[in-house]
């Protein structure tokens, strides 16, 4: 099981802050085809720049992810 | 090096956090320091838009990380004997402190370098994200500024 | 702009001038500070040595005049909304502040590269002069350095 | 006449503070010279390098003078 996370714009587009997944594929970029695909506003909102994170890291597609990972998925940042 | 790193919702004091980071070293000559603050308007597409409080959401574990992550590299490239970076989140009035990073050395340069690195990198690469409320009760989000990617790329091809 | 230049023997306080800065002014985004402290030790040629007390001389007058026209030297190149310009002249200790500068700006560049150009050309053009006090009650004037004409000269380059 | 302001390293080296010259030459580059030659400790303190000032600006040697000057002679500043 993993949990993904959402925020700011991207969590207010997709309606959901947060979900866990009982089963995930082998890579965080393979996960972010699966959710892009999932339809309705998903696969626009996934079609905007959107960083992602695994375990709290900035990761890129090639990470693989694990049970028990923690992923985040959000859109550039503009903090500071 | 003397490192603190804090996101909170509260105000800081600028004095104290000086005091703090300097405190009983002597061997510091330099410190270079930034606090961003709330300003009232921003620029939408073509049209500057007047706003009337802004708040900061992030994605709490995540962006300590981060910032400690920032603050590591800094202390990688110059001699820094201590550094602070404090950074709020929830919502702001026009004209609050938003960030606060405090950079000491011995000499000026490694001091002021040291503080628009972290700065740099924080806009590009820590979990934070501004949504603005508009006078008339609207809000929106904010959108990235290239000239940050920009800025933060400089630090990687140096 | 909003200019505040002051030739000073009394300390500073960080959070009363940073916030006469930027009182009232919602178009300032972003303030850059150096502050600059008596260090412990000095180069002398190939040695460090410790020192107890710094003494800083002035040209009473000229002082003044130089730090305008540097201020106003910044004003020309960057958007600023707000200087500040504190150098304390007199016999200080360890660990005291010497030099502040606070600039303001809506955005953090113009901020930073405003505060760096201030103290790089003060440092070879407002005459002001340090004298050591060592802890054996010698004395001795501190040498300038080559890297602080360096620093000046990139900004005449640009 | 014309004041005459030495500070720092070279006023301890020189003695002296300050002076007031009832006559003077027609430039900053020639009261230099003629205060260079005045022996003793003067030709070596003005052999090092010194900065000057007309009226509280920074200038050079070209730079003339006149009736009522306030000249500063002084070293490579170190404030900051």
């Amino acid at each position: 099981m993993i949990r993904v996370l959402y925020f700011a714009r991207l969590r207010d587009r997709l309606g959901v802050a947060e979900e866990q997944l009982e089963t995930f594929p082998p890579t965080l970029g393979a996960l972010r085809e699966q959710l892009a695909a999932r339809g309705g506003d998903w696969g626009e909102a996934f079609s905007d720049r959107v960083l992602m994170a695994v375990n709290q890291e900035m990761a890129g597609p090639e990470t693989p992810l694990a049970d028990g990972d923690e992923v985040g998925f959000f859109p550039p940042v503009t903090g500071g | 090096m003397k490192t603190r790193i804090a996101v909170q919702t509260e105000p800081f004091d600028l004095a104290e956090e000086t005091a703090r980071l300097s405190a009983g070293d002597v061997t510091i000559g330099a410190v270079a320091s930034f606090l961003g603050l709330v300003r009232g308007h921003n620029r939408v597409g073509e049209d500057d838009a007047d706003i009337a409080t802004l708040t900061l959401e992030h994605y709490p574990g995540m962006t300590e990380k981060a910032l400690h992550r920032i603050v590591d590299a800094a202390a990688e490239r110059w001699p820094l004997q201590a550094v602070t970076v404090i950074h709020r989140v929830g919502e702001l009035r026009l004209g609050e402190p938003i960030v606060l990073v405090l950079t000491a050395s011995a000499h000026r340069q490694a001091a002021f370098d040291a503080c628009q690195f972290i700065m740099d990198i924080l806009k590009t690469e820590a979990p934070f994200w501004k949504k603005e409320r508009l006078p008339d009760g609207g809000e929106r989000w904010v959108d990235a500024r290239e000239s940050d990617s920009e800025a933060a790329a400089r630090w990687l091809r140096d």
